[in-house]
């Protein structure tokens, strides 16, 4: 699988009253030419804003500190704006949380969708008005909702009109911030399983953020785990269901309440996360890590790339055996 | 001495932000001249003993006007009266305006909707306009009628910018806690949400502080103040019907606006000030 | 259409009950604080005469002590487009007095209340786009100060300089006195030119408030996701500032518009004490000064009116530009 | 939809209403001269600055400047004492008699020369001037005098001189077509002064009219102006070349319109206006004047400003108290500071200067009743005053405290105010400061609810009735209303008496009566005098020359002279 | 039949605002029954506007309802005034956003040990019991959170407090709104535990209010499924999990992510785009794949099961 997206030690930072919060450090992940890869953590962790940082929409006083983001071989962080005013939307879409903010209150639909036709395409005119009806049928809502107002239609339609808008211009990568997150199950599940059938359709790649990981282990071919700021785990959805490395990963993974099987006690992650102002030295997992040895609270754990995926660890040395694996080998 | 400094630090790192600290500058400024005006004044209130018109000098900074005042002196104790009625006529409002929009914003229903009709209507009809009806036909004019007028007519934008506030508290999910802890619906409104929406009232007071100030001006020059108290307003009533612009008489022109300017500006300063810090603690708190 | 008849209905009814309660307001709030022009009057031209007074008293209604009286007598000649006659005016009917003085403030108000709109929308969108800029900074400031400055003192100081130093204008009226032999395209001009700055005033002393609003509108605007959504777009700049966010930002204020029309009668007043100007506020100044108290309500009256009556057609064509409005 | 196409309605839009707005004002200052105009319209003049030297062919304009609401100006009916502004009728119509403030004097207008009294002083024959003619050319008779004076007796409203009152007119009639005569119910020698009050009007347009209610608006007068219309800034009147006096020597009287006097002092200061009836801001007067072609008229008036002083209340009932009061005040500063020398010094014994020798002219300056503080505190202390703690002069525990009136919305006289209370402080007598509204202050003077008051008392231009207001007969105690101008509640006997013997004695005996009252009121203080109001008008004279300043300036009679240099 | 602890009938609400002009009308809970056990956890499941939310403010009084009744300890609180005033020690309720349901002005020390004051539980110096309180919900040391401000307390800690403050009325029943949804998952699970352990420890009921299946199937004895507010099926948790009978409960089920689930399964969906709730027949008719005319026409009843299942359906009747 070729690479789509190539994202190397991505780090954004913002200034707050109290010091410079480290929101993003060091994050390297890449996506495959029509893979759909996810990124979990719960909130505050930076996938969020990994995602605004790829596609530039940081909104002050976030700023981008270093790393680079290379999309179909182009540098994305040092194109000049107008450069990559072009490549927006054309390359590389972007479909935000299902809230009621998404879409210009005032304009009707139709016309938002084809501003994001006609920006890029400044003489579509009529053909533009066609391709609005078409994107309205691909996302299964009838085209006389074209000229509904967002207040008009419901939160599941709405997020529909705005996942209809990212394939306006068949992007290459698509990158859905929490989709689903205010919308009900039933209506997540058909959304879920439209996108699926889009990407199905037109091949293109997807970074989905979320952090709900049963979700995330339905639909996703690989999986990043972030955990403040940093990227702890990744890993495909097989390796990721069959027992994740990563202390986090493990924990999080048995903190939702499991539908099937029998009732037993879940037992959580004690403690909360860090301050991003003053995180914890070396593994900033460490605090809350029932597994922590001296080493994980003094010193950074690399990160271990196999052919299970990567994680940062010290439990995990080169070979890819955990710590105690090791020492028990060798004696 | 040193709690007086450390009360006056305590206070500079409570106002938020340059514009609030240049806020703060100014309102302290203004605070001292109206509690020391008389130290602070050069000469005697309503001394007339001078020549007319005499531009600025060593003697008289602000030069003497048509009565032979100094002019400096009048705007030192033209301060005191327009900072009181300020204060005062501020403090009124917001008396009002805080109990209309608090009890209507929590209330909700009827209540709400008679106090909110009566606020809507009001606001429609020009302030001015019925301050002035007001004013002239009562019997007899002074100072406190004046604080009375502007203190009573001010509180409808207040009320509704409050109500707003409480209705948004209300919603918030304390107030549904107190509720069900049992707690009355007083001690909902004065204990639970009052403290919360301090900052907005703050913000609030200090803007109708400066419309008082304004208001003051306004009736003063008009003619409907109390020429007995000097301040701002009548200074510039006083240089008007004496026609300081045929003697080219700037310096008694020019301070009474400018003080006025500048004292509301100072307040604003602050209130927007409050306003940002208030919008900011609330948006972290919502992270 | 995007009317829904009940709230039509809603608008209409509340017009309705605000013009009731201005109406009674009008009519009690004179009397409530007491004084009694007829002896004043008598009293000024007539040594105290009892019997003049009783007199004047008989030809102005004020003979029957009881008010109910003459609320019953006021609303049924208001029904009959009777706004009573002006004391100080007596007998020139007092819609008479206001119809003339009606067309100069709303000719500067109206003026005066668009531009002001206009440049402070102008510059409020600037400086919240560019918001921290110098631009933004420097016309924060000068709005903040600008806010706090009476209405009268700006026009003192303008004609001041513009009048008495610089000769530029006139020093007050609304017209030049020899009006009556003009040609129809000088009387334009010398209006023209009287209303320069009574305008100019109205706008200096408004345009702050309007930039403050549209400029915490459009930041509150530009923090929304769809603003976020429109940049990944690769919408321009000037479609996103525009259609996007000005737009937006622009809806709430328009409510305001009209209500500000309220505010700035209020502030015309004193400033066409200081400009001469034959308006509804001198009007008002001397009917009050007068006790003219049928001149006082008309003048009101008239005020509500207009400004109840814009309010209803802001109300009405707010669901127009606002599409949220008609589910209300 | 797209903003693109939004756009261009909103901006029309705004187009429009500016349009709109403009135009309905401009209308509507075409309008009122369209209807009241009878006269067709003057040739195009361009709009040229109104104080430009007159070209050759182009009118004579002198501009006039006039303190005067909007609202004044709608109606011309000269027996309304409301709605109209009376200045305007000097110019536009005749009375049978003017009372020129400056000499005091009655100067004849409709009247052939000075009336005559009959025998027993009861009736008075005024013969008519006929050459007059009114303003549309119809002739002037003896009918138009008659229909004036009559509609005051069926208009009690109208009547606001009294010249019906009780004990005055009983009937008018015609002697021949010639006279008038006046027959009066008992000896009232002041008539004539009365007659000034008396606009003649044409009948033939007033009788189809009820004088009571008639809204003029386009008037017809004998006077020396004719009324041609009236727009926003100004009343436009052309000369009336026939007027029966002379015809004036310019063209056309503009009178312009001002709202405020401060906006009129600068129009003069600029030479927008030529002259004004007298509004002016009087502490401007002393920067006009350095101006040399900048002159100002000062003559005394009929209205005394004074600290009124309620007789009847305690301490205040106490000459010595009333004495001291007097003396506190510094006529000369206020006169200086206050009014800029735009007024007269008033005489302690009230009959203002304007009456010649009727006044008892030593009193003015008569150290005895002039400033003098120490002599104040003699007063106080010799009546058994000690002073207090707070410094306050007091007697059996009660301190010389008053309430101090005075109308607020009149900064000058408020700071006045202010000075005369700090004078007052210094003698020892405190005083609170209560400022209220003008209506409300006659409602106390007539009541009696005051203890000082400050205020002016205007009176007709008759030294009887001038005097009259400390008559007994003028007053009632406190708390009911006073039936005439007597508020300070005086009553003396001596002073009835001789003013009762005045009323129908012969003028060499009235006036020594009078200067007897004067002297009698100086010495008793029921009031503390402090300045008379009559004229003070500005007047340019670069431009224009003739004045007469025998007469106000700008009176209608000296207008009339005025020509352009 | 002895009291049970909490009996509901008929329980109904309608908001609606009456105005000149027009009645505007909304039937948010409607004929919803059951009972509740001392120690006994009942889920009360549906998406947004299900009203299961409502039904928690109306078994708190919060609002009133509009039909039924609500019997606590046999009690009405419909008919007995009284229960009212001192219904705030029968029944309490921790809310869905501890951020906004402490208020941010207070301290912990404050919001814990004002309802002992406002209740008359506790006279003089509340601190002792405040601290207790704290440590019961495991907020220790006490000591360092007492004159905390919320601001300074992380999520779950928050929701910690909250929980302390209701457990110092001694409530017998709790009411818990969606109490972990605003949590991150894994400070969640340490919630739910606390409220479970609680429960066990002070012989609580609890009625948990909930989205999400999973955490319902965990917490709770028996789930409650409401649809356009209506009960539609209730069970004991293991078999309306297992083997849901309502249609509905079965969309619920199969739309829940969970990647432990049987991937043959698979289901006929209806999605009518934007379509109202029907008025008529059954609420849920339009989505039903098994829908028939009696669905379309005829409203439905509970039909109660062997088991103590209870349906809505017509499938079953």
């Amino acid at each position: 699988m070729s690479k789509l997206l190539q994202v190397q030690n991505l780090s954004i930072e913002y200034a707050s009253p109290r010091g410079v919060v480290k929101a993003v450090d060091n994050v390297s992940f890449s996506i495959g030419k029509g893979e759909i890869f996810g990124l979990a953590g719960e909130s505050g962790c930076g996938k969020s804003t990994t995602a605004f940082g790829i596609c530039r929409l940081l909104r002050p006083p976030a700023r981008l500190a270093g790393g680079s983001v290379v999309l179909d071989g182009i540098e994305l962080t040092e194109l000049p704006d107008e450069q990559f005013d072009k490549l927006r939307w054309s390359k590389m879409s972007i479909v935000l949380q299902s809230a009621m903010n998404n879409l210009n209150p005032v304009l009707k639909i139709r016309s938002q969708l084809m501003d994001a036709i006609v920006a890029h395409e400044p003489d579509a005119g009529k053909e533009a008005a066609k391709r609005a009806e078409q994107l309205m049928r691909l996302v299964d809502l009838p085209a006389d909702r074209l000229d509904s107002y967002p207040h008009e239609l419901s939160g599941g339609m709405r997020q529909r009109v705005v996942i209809a808008m990212a394939m306006a211009m068949k992007p290459s990568l698509v990158i859905m911030d929490e989709p689903t997150t205010a919308l009900d199950v039933v209506v997540q599940n058909g959304i879920i399983r439209k996108i699926l059938e889009l990407q199905e359709q037109f091949g293109f790649s997807i970074l989905f953020i979320t952090h709900d990981l049963p979700l995330m282990l339905e639909m996703c071919d690989r999986i990043g785990i972030m955990y403040a700021g940093r990227l702890v785990e990744i890993a495909s959805r097989q390796e990721m269901k069959s027992g994740p490395r990563h202390p986090y990963t493990q924990g999080l993974l048995h903190s939702f309440p499991p539908l099937y099987g029998p009732k037993r006690r879940l037992e959580g992650i004690p403690g909360h996360p860090p301050d991003l102002i003053r995180p914890p030295g070396g593994c900033r997992f460490h605090p809350r890590c029932a597994r922590a040895m001296t080493q994980c609270s003094s010193r950074e754990p690399a990160v271990l790339a196999d052919e299970r995926g990567q994680v940062a660890c010290h439990l995990y040395n080169e070979e890819g055996l955990s710590v105690e694996q090791a020492s028990a080998a060798r004696e | 001495m040193k709690t007086i400094i450390r009360i006056a630090a305590a206070c500079w790192s409570a106002f938020p932000g340059k514009k609030g600290k240049l806020g703060f500058v100014i309102l302290v400024w203004f605070t001292v001249i109206a509690l020391f005006g008389s130290l602070l004044a050069p000469y005697p209130k309503n001394f007339i003993g001078f020549e007319s018109w005499l531009p600025p000098s060593f003697s008289h900074w602000l030069g003497t006007d048509s009565y032979g005042q100094d002019v400096l002196s009048q705007m030192i104790y033209g301060t005191r009266t327009s900072f009181w009625v300020g204060i005062i006529a501020g403090l009124i409002t917001t008396v009002i305006g805080v109990t209309v929009g608090v009890v209507s914003g929590f209330k909700g229903g009827w209540v709400e909707e008679s106090l909110m009709r009566v606020v809507d209507l009001f606001l429609i009809i020009p302030t001015l306009a019925l301050m002035i009806i007001l004013a002239s036909f009562l019997p007899s004019m002074g100072i406190v009628s004046t604080i009375l007028i502007i203190g009573c007519l001010s509180w409808l934008y207040m009320a509704r910018s409050i109500r707003s506030q409480t209705m948004s508290e209300r919603q918030s999910g304390y107030v549904e806690a107190a509720r069900t802890i049992g707690m009355n619906d007083a001690e909902i409104m004065f204990r639970e949400i009052l403290p919360n929406i301090v900052p907005v009232i703050l913000a609030n007071l200090v803007l109708v502080t400066t419309q008082a100030v304004l208001a003051e001006a306004g009736l003063s020059f008009l003619g409907l103040g109390d020429p007995t108290n000097v301040s701002w307003g009548t200074i510039l009533a006083l240089a008007n019907a004496n026609n300081a612009v045929l003697f080219h008489a700037w310096w008694w022109i020019l301070p009474p606006g400018l003080a006025i300017a500048f004292f509301c500006f100072g307040f604003i300063l602050i209130g927007n000030g409050i306003l940002e810090k208030y919008r900011a603690n609330r948006g972290n708190a919502a992270l | 259409m995007r009317y829904n008849s009940v709230y039509l209905l809603k608008r209409l009814g509340f017009a309705f009950i605000t013009l009731y309660v201005a109406i009674t307001l009008n009519f009690l709030l004179p009397r409530l604080m007491g004084g009694d022009p007829a002896s004043a009057l008598a009293s000024e031209k007539a040594l105290g005469s009892q019997e003049v007074v009783k007199a004047l008293k008989a030809q102005f209604g004020l003979d029957n002590p009881s008010l109910l009286y003459q609320y019953a007598k006021y609303l049924n000649q208001l029904l009959h487009g009777n706004l009573g006659v002006s004391y100080a005016n007596y007998p020139s009917p007092v819609a008479d007095v206001m119809v003339k003085a009606l067309p100069w403030t709303f000719g500067t108000v109206l003026t005066a209340t668009l531009l002001s709109y206009l440049v402070g929308w102008l510059i409020g969108i600037r400086g919240a786009w560019k918001a921290g800029s110098l631009f933004d900074n420097s016309t924060l400031f000068t709005a903040f100060f600008l806010n706090s400055v009476p209405f009268f003192w700006i026009a003192i100081i303008f004609i001041m300089i513009f009048s008495f130093y610089l000769e530029w204008f006139p020093l007050g009226q609304a017209i030049d006195p020899g009006i009556d032999s003009f040609s129809a395209l000088d009387k334009i001009k010398s209006v023209l030119y009287h209303a320069f700055l009574p305008v100019f005033t109205l706008i200096i002393a408004t345009l702050a408030g309007h930039i403050l609003v549209l400029r915490n509108n459009l930041m509150r605007v530009l923090s929304e996701d769809y603003m976020l959504l429109a940049k990944a777009k690769g919408l321009s700049a000037a479609r996103r500032k525009y259609a996007y966010g000005a737009r937006n930002a622009l809806l709430p204020s328009f409510t305001g518009f009209m209500t500000s029309l309220g505010h700035v009668i209020g502030g015309a007043i004193t400033t066409e004490i200081v400009f001469s100007y034959p308006g509804v506020g001198l009007v008002t100044f001397n009917a009050i000064l007068n006790h003219d108290y049928p001149l006082i309500q008309g003048s009101f009256l008239f005020i509500a009116v207009s400004v109840i009556v814009c309010n209803l057609i802001a109300d009405l064509v707010y669901p127009l530009i606002d599409p949220r409005v008609a589910l209300n | 939809m797209s903003w693109g196409k939004r756009k261009k309605p909103l901006k029309s839009i705004a187009a429009f209403v500016l349009a709109l707005g403009l135009l309905s004002g401009c209308s509507s200052a075409g309008s009122p001269n369209q209807a009241a105009s009878p006269a067709s319209k003057g040739g195009a003049a361009e709009p040229a600055k109104p104080a430009e030297p007159a070209k050759k062919g182009e009118p004579v304009i002198y501009h006039l400047g006039e303190t005067v609401n909007p609202e004044q100006v709608t109606n011309f009916n000269p027996f309304l004492a409301t709605g109209n502004w009376s200045t305007f009728f000097d110019y536009v119509f005749d009375s049978l008699y003017y009372f020129n403030p400056v000499k005091g004097q009655l100067v004849p207008r409709l009247a052939d020369g000075e009336g005559k009294w009959s025998d027993d002083n009861k009736t008075y024959t005024v013969k008519l001037n006929l050459k007059a003619k009114w303003h549309d050319g119809k002739p002037f008779t003896a009918d138009d005098v008659l229909y004036s004076f009559n509609i005051l007796k069926s208009n009690k409203a109208l009547d606001r001189y009294q010249l019906w009152g009780e004990g005055r007119l009983a009937d008018v009639s015609a002697q021949g077509s010639d006279a008038i005569a006046f027959k009066l119910s008992k000896q009232f020698p002041s008539l004539p002064y009365y007659l000034t009050t008396v606009y003649i009007v044409p009948k033939a347009q007033f009788e189809k009219e009820n004088a009571a209610e008639f809204l003029n608006k386009a008037p017809i007068g004998t006077g020396p102006f004719k009324f041609r219309s009236v727009n926003e800034s100004a009343i436009v009147l052309d000369k009336n070349a026939d007027y029966f006096l002379g015809a004036p020597n310019i063209d056309q009287l503009f009178i312009n319109r001002f709202n405020n006097s401060s906006t009129l002092t600068l129009a003069l200061e600029k030479g927008d206006v030529q002259g004004s009836t007298g509004t002016v801001a009087m502490p401007s007067v002393p920067k006009l004047l350095e101006n040399p072609v900048n002159k100002l008229q000062v003559y005394p008036g009929l209205n005394t400003f004074s600290v009124i002083i309620n007789n009847e209340k305690p301490a205040l009932s106490d000459m010595a108290v009333r004495k001291a009061i007097q003396l506190a005040l510094d006529r000369k500063s206020l006169i200086e500071k206050g009014e800029s020398n735009g007024v007269f010094p008033a005489n302690p014994g009230f009959l203002s200067s304007v009456f010649g020798d009727a006044v008892e002219s030593k009193l003015i300056d008569d150290p005895a009743y002039g400033y003098n503080t120490n002599e104040s505190i003699k007063l106080l202390e010799a009546a058994g005053y000690k002073k207090n703690a707070k410094g306050i002069y007091e007697k059996g525990g009660k301190p010389l405290s008053f309430t101090y009136h005075m109308a607020a919305n009149a900064p000058a006289q408020n700071k006045e105010g202010a000075m005369i209370t700090s004078w007052l402080k210094e003698i020892g007598i405190e005083t609170t400061v209560k400022l209220v509204t003008w209506p409300e202050l006659t409602k106390l003077l007539m009541s009696g609810d005051y203890e000082l008051l400050q205020n002016g008392i205007q009176t007709p231009p008759d030294p009887q009735a001038m005097l009259e207001i400390f008559h007994s007969k003028m007053t009632a105690p406190n708390g009911t209303t006073a039936p005439g101008l007597n508020y300070m509640r005086f009553r003396d006997a001596d002073v009835d008496k001789w003013l009762d013997e005045a009323s129908s004695a012969d003028a060499a005996k009235r006036k020594e009566l009078y200067k007897q009252v004067q002297n009698r009121i100086a010495e008793k203080a029921p009031l503390a005098v402090m300045y008379n109001v009559g004229g003070h008008i500005p007047y340019r004279t670069d431009k224009f020359t003739g004045y007469n300043e025998d007469l106000p300036v700008t009176s209608a009679l000296s207008l009339k002279q005025v020509k352009s240099k | 039949m002895s009291k049970p602890l909490l009996h509901v009938n008929e329980l109904g609400k309608v908001f609606g605002s009456r105005s000149m002009f027009r009645k505007n009308e909304f039937r948010a809970v409607h004929d919803v029954s059951f009972r509740l056990e001392q120690g006994e956890v009942l889920a009360i499941v549906g998406e947004s506007g299900s009203g299961k939310s409502t039904i928690a403010r109306m078994l708190t009084n919060l609002i009133p309802a509009t039909s039924g009744d609500i019997m606590y300890g046999g009690q009405s609180l419909r008919r007995d005034k009284r229960l009212g005033r001192k219904l705030p020690t029968f029944v309490q309720m921790i809310f869905q956003d501890p951020f906004a349901a402490l208020n941010p002005h207070h301290t912990i020390g404050y919001i814990v040990g004002r309802p002992l004051l406002v209740q008359r539980q506790w006279k003089g110096d509340t601190r002792p019991k405040v601290l207790e309180l704290l440590q019961k919900v495991g907020l220790t040391p006490a000591e360092d959170f007492i004159d905390k401000y919320p601001y300074q307390l992380s999520g779950g800690q928050k929701q910690r407090v909250m929980i302390a403050k209701v457990l110092g009325l001694a409530p017998k029943v709790i009411v818990a709104d969606e109490p972990t949804s605003m949590l991150d998952v894994s400070i969640g699970v340490d919630i739910m535990n606390l409220l479970l352990d609680l429960k066990s420890q002070e012989q609580l009921a609890l009625i948990l209010i909930t989205h999400n299946l999973g955490s319902a199937k965990y917490m709770a004895d028996r789930i409650m499924v409401m649809y356009a507010g209506q009960m539609v099926e209730y069970g004991p948790a293991e078999q309306v999990i297992g083997e849901p009978l309502h249609p509905y409960t079965k969309l619920l089920i199969y739309s829940s992510p969970d990647p432990w689930r049987d991937a043959s399964l698979t289901m006929e969906i209806i999605d009518p785009q934007g379509m109202e709730i029907p008025k008529t027949g059954c609420a849920f008719h339009h989505r039903c794949p098994h829908a028939g005319d009696a669905c379309r026409t005829k409203s439905v009843a509970v039909t109660k099961l062997g088991g103590e299942r209870q349906v809505r359906c017509h499938l079953y009747t």
